[in-house]
């Protein structure tokens, strides 16, 4: 299965299981662009797998309306960047109406906003915005890796009842794995990809593909990394990140994402409030992402330049107590 | 229209503009904009009358029952009496007091009160549209003949949320009456050197939603009306929106003087009171004179009891953020 | 028309048709959506034909000056070649070449060549409608009878900056031409079944901007339409909306089979192709021809360039970025 | 001269030596609502102070129009809460058209964003977005704290040609101050608003003058603290902080934004990257701002906090080298 039917699968689950479930979207009547909706509306109804304008100021809107008043909503924003047309919506009410109205009513919706990279799409279909959402109070971020996780996650972020930033990868799709529906996912839980000895690599969503492609690169250089995929960014794992800090002494944040105030400095910044450990972070330079492959490139998290920062580390200067 | 009928809507009203004064009363030196400067004030922040405004949500409000909804404006306090709710509890929220609505989270620009099915003010213009939208939606899973009733500003309608929530809502045929309390004024600015062509119902016929004007001065009048389109909604005829002309007697927020508005046309304004309309209408000047006491009573009760109230504990900032991850406050 | 006139805007036409045909070539494999996969494409990411709108900014653009000013949509390659821009440098562009337009930062969706006054494709959906009020703010202020013309596609009326930004062109009577390119598609959706009232103009008039509606097709009642619209707009009547209704012929990206529309109603459309139907009109057939061969050959000769092209160096992501903070790329 | 005043003469300097410039948005021809644009519709006619439906994607898109197209806008949003119904136009449009668009045209623009508590507004009048905007590759983020800043650094933002997120604090309007209009100010340059020895604290916007009273709090518990107010927060300078945080050792970083994913993460954590020194964060709780005294008071930082955490920071283990 891949990790569009994946999720496609979870929300199918969950939809007969839970009648209050709806996804309103553009293009979820005819399955999605991705596939991500394969055939939910021939199976549940135009009213439950509602069709919509471009309109996404109102999809979000109107998903926080439908929770206040019982429904559980599933919000599909096609890329990440599309939802800064929703953003009031998503921060200033989707976030807050919950603690606002006293807890009179609360927005329990998952909003897919897929996130990362895409090929050739340049500067306005690339970005990752996780840094922006964990910010918000209120609002849970998670991101899926796996087809299992993106099956487990998007059920758990279903039956959480907050609203949930959910953040597909846009370049993930296709990616196959196997799916075990009955493996429950708990939101807040990292999984050690791999153990390691040296250096902690902490990432998430599909760098969490290019960490374990560098876990070989490093072994071949004598290094042993350890790759932890925190796959809820908020409430980030942060006891298993710091156990794992504690055993190598070294941590090397990486994501896809614009380093500079991304997620990754908020667990750097932890680890150096809490730790004696060498943090390192590994992010995509402030630029915008570039249309040419050459250009494009220059934003991309690879093997090679995960590989060589722990390296780095690993022979950096080690940390006194 | 039956006196009893008559009288109820004259009550709303007073209610709505007893409470109205005192919490006007009660905000004084409550924000530093507009020229005024930041002092003691009971009710702080940003407050928005509805004074001579009462007559659109009196009028409206009475064709809805307990299971209808409503959202809001940040000029709320009207909807919110007119949906059922109780004056004090309202009063206690506006000094943010642990007993009122929003357990003092919200204030008057989040008055709300979800059990008489009163959705929420907005801090955000045109925001409560797409809200009622996918409210709505959820009536009609419900079954039933529930509606939305959405009120916004003659502001909002120069928001992209209009547009979009208005289409939305007639692609759908949802059950929703918009209602345009057209008070020709944005803060400081006339809405019609801002607003092109012939403004709301216009608007929304083009879209698709057909509706009525009418006098939002006149209560008589938008009962009328608003029974006429909400009867049409009920019947599955979807979405109407009714376009109240009205005026905003106060400045925008209490703080306001509005002396960016002429005099003279001001003075005119002001007396088409929509109470002293009505009361000529209604003619039984004893029995008008009581319900003002009456509303005045309860206000000052509210008043009271909001004096009296205790204040949230500050542990009560960290409760209704959210469930996953409560308790991680600082990372 | 005269012949010259009508020659004139078939080449326009012919030289869209045949850039559409030579990009959509380039770039199957371009993609992973719509069920295609990634391969190897010389045109990467998502590519958004015009085939089959030529005849909207051929009519159109034949009205306007390179100082006047143009905003375009993610399908916006027509828009460009009709405004001036040169095929090679635009096939450069599609192809990541440091001798695009764009340096190759760009590609389709953010083609632009503003030394002809095309302000940019962009891939936010009516993301361009802003921009182009605020550039008319700049042409007035500048003097003279310049306009800009804002294109968008029907998906984009139910966007709230199509409220907004119409409102505030007319409020501010700016130069404007709005031309609404009514494909009747908006990815996998009909149009129709999202849209509420009667469309785009009849919302138009209903803000305040009167416009007309015209067969989008026919190139030659576009260029008479948008020829009466930009006179009253340059004479300072203030914006217009030109309904142009016309037909998406290919899929919503190249890559896409549109398996979602009615094949016999498809193949209805797109027997009104606008260049057999000004060819029909002009009857000249040999001239026609030895436009087509040219067109061909102007594309073929774009291809052969943007084979040849180099690539951005590595840097050049690097730059244009920002002034201030430049070189503060990871901290 | 109050803050307000200053940012305004600022503005009306700017529009007398440049007639491209020109001011959009709501209210700003009565003067503003907190009169930052006093007289100037008077001065410059309504031609050049546009009063603007409201409407906020519009306003921020047509800076955009207007920049590209050979203007110099600013852009009033009123609070910076509002500035998300133009999220778009902001971050995919104005941040990103100079590249999109390969250079052929840039957005010099400065739009401002009142920024930070406002007092019993509660949670949708009262946030703090600076880290957003400083993930943003395309955006400089300045946030002034005094009337002489308000001046110098509005004016650097209109001449520096790059679309600059302006950061006014909400309560700082009425701030007196001496303004010398001659003193220039650059953007990205920090000042040392008090020496000190024993700890750095690192802040901006309204936190200065809460640094500074913390500064005197702690003096008598014999603590002395250097507070820098970085006055540009993209490009922030790291030369000044890193100075510092080699002179002393420790370093607070406090905002009143949230604390999680705050600004202050990046800064803390390209100290624990390049430096030994001990760092500590002090911002708000990832809490929707509440209307009540007692309970915005939580999201507020105070003298005593800052005081408190500096003491401590102060006997907190050394740093080894
Ligand atoms: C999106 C947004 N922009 C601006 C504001 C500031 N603001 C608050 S109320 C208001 C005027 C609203 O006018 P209208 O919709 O007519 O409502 P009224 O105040 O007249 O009841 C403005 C501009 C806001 N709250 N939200
Ligand atoms: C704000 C936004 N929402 C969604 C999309 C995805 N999208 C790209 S083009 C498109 C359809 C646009 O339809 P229309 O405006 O009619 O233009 P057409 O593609 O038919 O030319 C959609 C939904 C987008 N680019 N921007
Ligand atoms: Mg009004
Ligand atoms: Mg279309």
């Amino acid at each position: 299965m891949n990790y569009a039917q994946a999720g496609c699968s979870a929300l199918e689950a969950a939809m007969r299981s839970d009648a209050s479930v709806v996804v309103l979207g553009e293009d979820v009547g005819r399955g999605g662009i991705f596939g991500q909706y394969h055939g939910l509306q021939q199976a549940f109804g135009e009213q439950r797998v509602i069709d919509t304008p471009i309109s996404e100021s109102t999809i979000l809107g109107a998903a926080v309306g439908m929770a206040l008043a019982g429904l559980r909503p599933v919000v599909e924003m096609r890329v990440v960047d599309f939802a800064l047309c929703a953003i009031d919506e998503l921060v200033n009410q989707a976030a807050k109406a919950r603690y606002m109205f006293g807890g009179q009513g609360r927005v329990g919706m998952v909003a897919r906003l897929p996130n990362g990279l895409w090929s050739g799409s340049a500067a306005q279909h690339s970005q990752s915005l996780e840094a922006w959402f964990a910010h918000i109070p209120g609002l849970v971020v998670v991101a899926p890796a796996t087809p299992q996780d993106n099956h487990g996650l998007l059920r758990a972020a279903l039956a959480c009842g907050d609203p949930v930033v959910y953040l597909e990868h846009k370049e993930l799709w296709g990616l196959q794995g196997e799916v075990e529906p009955a493996q429950l996912a708990r939101l807040g839980e990292a999984e050690i990809a791999r153990p390691g000895r040296d250096v902690t690599v902490v990432t998430w969503s599909r760098t969490r593909h290019t960490a374990l492609q560098a876990a070989a690169l490093a072994e071949k250089q004598g290094v042993s990394l350890e790759v932890i995929d925190l796959r809820t960014i908020w409430p980030w794992d942060r006891d298993a990140v710091l156990a794992s800090a504690a055993r190598t002494g070294r941590v090397l944040i990486t994501h896809e994402a614009v380093q500079v105030a991304g997620f990754g400095a908020e667990i750097a910044a932890t680890l150096a409030e809490e730790t004696d450990a060498r943090v390192r972070r590994l992010g995509a330079p402030r630029v915008p992402v570039g249309y040419s492959q050459p250009l494009e490139d220059e934003s991309r998290i690879t093997p090679q330049g995960i590989a060589a920062a722990c390296v780095e580390l690993r022979h950096a200067r080690p940390a006194h107590r | 229209m039956n006196d009893e009928r008559a009288l109820a809507l004259y009550r709303t009203m007073a209610r709505i503009r007893a409470f109205e004064d005192a919490a006007e009363q009660a905000s004084k030196g409550g924000v530093a904009a507009f020229g005024a400067s930041l002092s003691q004030a009971e009710v702080r922040g940003p407050l928005h009358l509805s004074t001579g405004q009462e007559a659109v949500p009196a009028g409206v409000c009475a064709h809805l029952g307990i299971t209808d909804l409503l959202t809001s404006t940040h000029r709320g306090h009207g909807h919110t009496i007119a949906k059922g709710a109780a004056p004090d509890r309202m009063m206690c929220e506006l000094f943010g007091r642990a007993s009122g609505y929003n357990g003092g989270k919200g204030g008057s620009m989040h008055i709300a009160d979800f059990s008489v099915g009163m959705l929420g003010a907005n801090g955000v213009v045109a925001a409560g549209i797409p809200i009622a939208v996918g409210a709505a939606h959820a009536l009609r899973a419900r079954g039933g003949s529930n509606v939305v009733a959405c009120f916004f500003g003659d502001g909002a309608i120069n928001r992209g949320p209009f547009l979009e929530g208005l289409n939305w809502a007639a692609v759908h045929a949802l059950p929703i009456l918009f209602v345009c309390e057209d008070n020709r004024w944005a803060a400081t600015t006339a809405s019609e050197s801002n607003t092109a062509g012939a403004g709301a119902l216009a608007r929304a016929q083009a879209i698709g939603v057909p509706g009525a004007q009418v006098d939002g001065n006149d209560v008589f009048a938008v009962w009328d009306a608003a029974g006429n389109l909400l009867a049409e909604i009920r019947q599955g005829g979807g979405p109407r929106l009714l376009h109240a002309i009205t005026y905003r007697v106060k400045g925008h927020v209490s703080v306001d003087a509005a002396a960016y508005r002429d005099a003279a046309q001001h003075e005119r304004e002001i007396e088409r009171d929509p109470l002293v309309l009505a009361a000529q209408r209604i003619a039984k000047p004893d029995q008008l004179e009581a319900i003002g006491r009456e509303a005045r009573g309860e206000v000052a009760a509210a008043l009271a009891a909001a004096h009296a109230a205790p204040w949230p504990e500050p542990r009560a900032a960290y409760t209704d953020v959210q469930d996953t991850g409560a308790g991680r406050w600082r990372g």
